[in-house]
């Protein structure tokens, strides 16, 4: 039987571990609040010599010319371009591909093309750059016969792919999350399953897949490496998907290693930096808002 | 699977038996007392009605929270059912042999009319009838039963018997009426014991084979059937 | 009731959920060596009014109680009380089978290693048997004592639960509708069960079958609404009930 | 609008005949490359695979030679990561499963996480930039990379292990605790166990991560080129991903055979992780059922 002493001491134990617990719950949390204030602090200095007016809305970004310059809009604007064109490429690959794994394929066929899937999103980015270099840089040369490959467009095709995973597995779990009921009700009226999808399903699962859009957006504009490898890395306003430009997140990547620490243009890209939080930030809650609706309902 | 509730409907069985020996019992005395003229023994049987007073409610009760908590059904339901009417009868029965007493009460006031003979083999007849019923009763068996049934008409036929001997001895001595009146009496109450007999044995068809054969009801009911009533 | 010391008590208990009032002012009290079956309409706070004795309904959080609960005359509530103790105390079996994903034997030995309190692998192991004895479950299970619990049919599961509780030997067995998810056999074996282990235990049994509280238990409490209609002996509840409702409820007329 | 009648006209089988043979192609547009990339991969990447290349050390500015240091510095890194990230996340998957009740704070941690998983991992860069290499003093170095990683994958772990500590029925803590356990003993003894494959999963899958991700350790932990091991975890290290970066960006001249098994290298170790996970999920999931 447990003594006084050792009922004492597993009460103590028990004290100690809870409290730890608590502790790791609450260091979690502190990070992301950390993240944010850290990116705060960092780029308020840069505001000591640019306004936030000359930052987000200066057309120029020369960081190392005399003086220097550090308007983002050539950056956003390339943002902007890849991100819109890898989304019109993915949207409707994504959830036509959904939609097929979720109610078209055979079963036995659907194991495979969800593990494919998956396959897709464990790929890290720098290869799907390098594979982009290699594949897709040199055809978009010769199709658009363009005097290089490394533009806007090769950029969108990538991150399509890059996205691919987040949408297509998110949209195929809100379609299946649609009750059987709702699919019988359907066919048992005499609609084939094509009208039943259309008509039925993919309206029930809509809010599902609009949250897997976003999130898949919130991926694209938030990727870095494949986009710097293959985009060109121009920083002038871009005027179409075929020129060389450059994002948000390539230019952190590519100028972070050459800057003096503390200097103003360090404190301009961790302003970029908290731009992007910002977007990102925006882009999540949006989604969260999307899922917690279809939670409701 | 065992289960506690065959516990208690093998209680209400026992107590059934016993109760069953008592009535024999007083049958016996009730006879004896008669026949061998003790006034004594009158006052044993009146002792042991009050037992089987007793066993009558307390069984009664059993059955009623039995099918109360236990919601009884099929054989068990038909057991406790047929326990409860077998109980009543065994009291009936009981309340003859007080009647067989109450009469010989009288009797003994007055000198011996003539020597019994029939009296106590019809005595006997009627108390092993109750025997044999509650056999058949504790042994499920409704062949036994059946048997009780036949048994009935010998017990009728020493009444009517007994009725027309004692009728001679009325026609010829008119004094002799009260007594001979007492004894065709009892043998009305035997006759009334060999009914009851009959009833538990019917019972007892009841709850082996699930059948009714009270009042030839089976063979009324294949008639209907046959001329499509 | 009798002049035995009570075993278990409540003493003018109210229970709240969130701002309903689940259960008003209940008093009634256990006998050792007894039966009690709680019976009303689903809803009406049985389930609730069960894990107020090993304060189960701590896990709750919107639940809370007003009223004194004893324990061999010791409040339950009292600041001082080890909870942890008290439910090894007070063993509860719940509606739905749960045994833990782990073998027959490892079940059984749970509350015994948590506690520590078993010297060595022998006694655990008569232990271990014992208590699957005393659960009726030994000569089907003792084969297979290393199999996955979850392998077991829904009735030996059942038992298996009354095993592990019977094994850290509490005084009192809590059965919130231990047979409500078996079929009649499994039913009548757990029946059987209850009937034996109240030779040794204090059992309070919560159950919307009627039936089997009339079959099984010695006491018995009609609650409706929240409120403690009837208590008594259950021969008495079920032949001559004293109030219109539990007459209304036990005959099925109750609307 | 003329397309519709005639469209319409159809009969609906044919329509939808018609509709499944797009969603077809949509689906091997997006699939069928996948496994292409993979055969190149696979094809190119093998001819230059050798013991050699995996033992060596990169040699004539990383043109020739192999990639030893590369791959135990990945190992490293990602070793770091997970023994930080694993006991931090487990801990608050505990706490938020477990313990927290439902209010304004938890709610708070919740919309963190969520959060944490969506922010870009170049920002992550910049933080453990910022934190680690400069205002703690950690430098460029492997610990640096490590903690940035740890944070970029805790959502990972605390999410995994949230799932599977709330898919252990809530019957086995009532009847862990019914029967004497205290909490934590409930939690230790009946709930951890219970939930060990998707912990070890969601794991899994975080190491994954951490060895494919190259902007977090841009500028807190990668050198660009090291020919030895680490001497200590304040020394930076070679990275697989950031090498292949590298050797695919910034060298010129250099032979694509050893680009190639370079990424296969990576994919191969990234892939097998998630591997791994799929099959640990699946076999506990057959078992379970």
């Amino acid at each position: 039987m447990s003594t006084k002493y050792g009922k004492l001491a597993r009460h103590i134990g028990e004290f100690v571990i809870e409290k730890m617990i608590f502790l790791s719950g609450l260091i979690t949390i502190a990070m992301v609040g950390l993240i944010f204030l850290f990116l705060l602090k960092e780029s308020s200095s840069l505001f000591d010599t640019v306004t936030l007016a000359e930052f987000l809305g200066g057309t120029h970004w020369y960081p190392i010319s005399d003086p220097p310059q550090f308007g983002v809009v050539a950056l956003l604007t390339g943002s902007a371009w890849v991100t819109l064109g890898a989304m019109v490429i993915a949207m409707p690959l994504g959830i036509a591909c959904a939609v097929y794994i979720a109610e078209v394929a055979p079963p036995f066929v659907r194991e495979y093309l969800k593990l494919t899937v998956e396959l897709l999103a464990a790929i890290p980015s720098v290869v799907f750059g390098f594979v982009g270099i290699v594949t897709i840089v040199p055809l978009v040369r010769s199709i658009f016969g363009l005097p290089t490959g490394l533009t806007g467009m090769a950029g969108s095709m990538v991150l399509a792919f890059m996205a691919m995973p987040t949408l297509v597995s998110i949209a195929e779990d809100s379609i299946r999350a649609v009750p059987s009921t709702y699919k019988e009700a359907s066919l048992a009226l005499g609609a084939t399953e094509w009208q039943t999808l259309m008509r039925v399903i993919v309206p029930a699962a809509s809010p599902g897949i609009a949250a897997a859009v976003m999130l898949a957006l919130g991926r694209v504009i938030g990727e870095t490496m494949a986009v710097m490898m293959v985009t060109g890395n121009a920083a002038v306003i871009p005027s179409g998907l075929l020129q060389p430009m450059r994002t948000l997140t390539a230019t952190i990547a590519a100028e972070m290693g050459e800057t003096v620490h503390h200097s103003d243009h360090y404190f301009a890209l961790f302003a970029i930096g908290a731009l992007l939080f910002l977007i990102t930030f925006v882009i999540n809650c949006l989604s969260n808002l999307f899922v917690t609706n279809v939670k409701k309902s | 699977m065992h289960r506690h509730f065959d516990e208690k409907l093998r209680q209400i069985n026992e107590r059934l038996l016993r109760m069953a020996a008592l009535s024999e019992e007083m049958i016996k005395i009730a006879i004896q007392a008669l026949v061998d003229r003790e006034s004594a023994k009158i006052e044993e049987v009146f002792k042991l009605e009050d037992q089987v007073n007793d066993l009558q409610i307390e069984i009664d009760e059993e059955v009623v929270h039995l099918i109360a908590l236990m919601q009884p059904v099929a054989t068990d339901l038909r057991f406790l059912i047929v326990a409860s009417k077998i109980n009543a009868e065994l009291e009936r029965i009981a309340d003859q042999s007080i009647n067989i007493c109450q009469s010989t009460r009288f009797l003994l006031k007055y000198p011996q009319l003539k020597p019994f003979v029939d009296l106590p083999i019809m005595a006997d007849i009627a108390q092993g009838m109750v025997h044999e019923s509650l056999d058949a009763y504790v042994q499920k068996n409704s062949a036994r039963a059946r048997q009780v049934l036949t048994t009935d008409d010998k017990v009728d036929a020493y009444k009517d018997q007994i009725f027309r001997e004692l009728l001679t001895y009325m026609m010829s001595e008119p004094s002799t009426i009260p007594r001979a009146f007492s004894i065709i009496l009892i043998s009305r109450n035997l006759e009334k014991i060999g009914d009851h007999a009959t009833n538990i044995a019917e019972e007892v068809i009841y709850l082996v084979e699930a059948r009714d054969v009270r009042h030839h009801h089976e063979e009324k009911l294949r008639h209907e059937n046959r001329t499509g009533h | 009731m009798l002049n035995e010391p009570y075993k278990l008590e409540a003493i003018n208990l109210d229970v709240y959920y969130g701002q309903v009032k689940a259960i008003r002012n209940a008093t009634l009290q256990f006998l050792p060596n007894k039966v009690h079956a709680l019976i009303g309409p689903s809803g009406c706070g049985k389930s609730t009014f069960l894990r107020i004795f090993n304060r189960m309904n701590d896990l709750i959080k919107a639940a809370r109680i007003a009223g004194r609960v004893l324990l061999d005359g010791q409040d339950v509530y009292a600041k001082n009380m080890d909870v942890t103790e008290l439910r090894r105390k007070v063993g509860m079996v719940f509606q739905k089978s749960n045994p833990f994903p782990k073998t027959i034997y490892e079940n059984v030995a749970y509350g015994l290693r948590i506690n520590g309190s078993m010297a060595n692998k022998a006694e655990l192991d008569a232990r271990v048997e014992q208590s699957l004895k005393d659960a009726a479950l030994w000569d089907e299970v003792k084969a297979v004592l290393h199999k996955n619990a979850l392998e077991l049919s829904g009735g030996q599961q059942q038992r298996l639960c009354i095993a592990r509780a019977l094994a850290i030997k509490p005084e009192i067995l809590l059965m919130d509708e231990p047979a409500s998810a078996l079929d009649p056999i499994s039913t009548g074996k757990i029946e059987e069960l209850i009937y034996e282990l109240k030779q040794r235990y204090t059992i309070v049994i919560v159950t919307h079958n009627m039936q089997q509280a009339a079959r099984i238990s010695d006491f018995t409490g009609f609650f409706l609404l929240g409120e403690l209609v009837e208590y008594g002996k259950t021969a008495e509840i079920f032949t001559q009930p004293q109030d219109k409702r539990t007459e209304g409820y036990i005959t099925g007329r109750f609307g | 609008m003329k397309f519709k009648t005639k469209l319409s006209r159809l009969s609906p089988n044919t329509v939808q005949k018609i509709a499944f043979a797009g969603l077809l192609a949509a689906t091997s547009l997006v699939l069928l490359p996948v496994l292409l990339l993979m055969a190149v991969l696979i094809g190119k990447g093998v001819t230059a695979l050798s013991w050699t290349f995996l033992t060596d050390i990169p040699r004539d500015g990383m043109r020739s030679g192999g990639i030893y240091p590369v791959i135990v510095g990945t190992c490293w890194l990602v070793g770091g990561t997970i023994a930080i990230a694993l006991p931090l996340g487990v801990a608050a998957a505990i706490y938020l499963t477990e313990y927290a009740r439902r209010n304004f704070l938890t709610w708070t941690i919740k919309l963190a996480i969520v959060n944490l998983a969506g922010v870009p991992s170049i920002v992550y860069g910049l933080f453990g930039l910022g934190l680690f290499v400069m205002l703690l003093r950690c430098g460029v170095s492997m610990l640096s990379g490590s903690l940035t990683l740890a944070i970029l994958v805790l959502p990972i772990i605390i999410t995994s292990s949230q799932e599977a500590l709330a898919s252990v029925p809530q019957s086995y803590r009532e009847a862990s605790l019914a029967l004497g356990a205290t909490r934590w003993q409930t939690i230790w003894h009946c709930v951890l166990p219970n939930a060990l494959p998707g912990i070890m999963t969601g794991a899994i899958l975080a190491i994954g991560r951490a060895a494919g991700e190259t902007a977090p350790i841009l500028f807190t932990a990668a050198a660009f080129y090291l020919p030895h091991l680490p001497n200590s975890v304040f020394d930076p290290v070679m990275a697989l991903p950031y090498h292949l970066y590298v050797i695919a960006t910034q060298i010129p001249n250099i032979g694509q055979d050893i680009r190639y098994a370079t990424a296969l290298v990576l994919v191969a170790m990234v892939l097998g992780m998630s591997f791994f996970a799929i099959i640990i999920r699946w076999h506990y999931r057959k078992k379970r059922c």
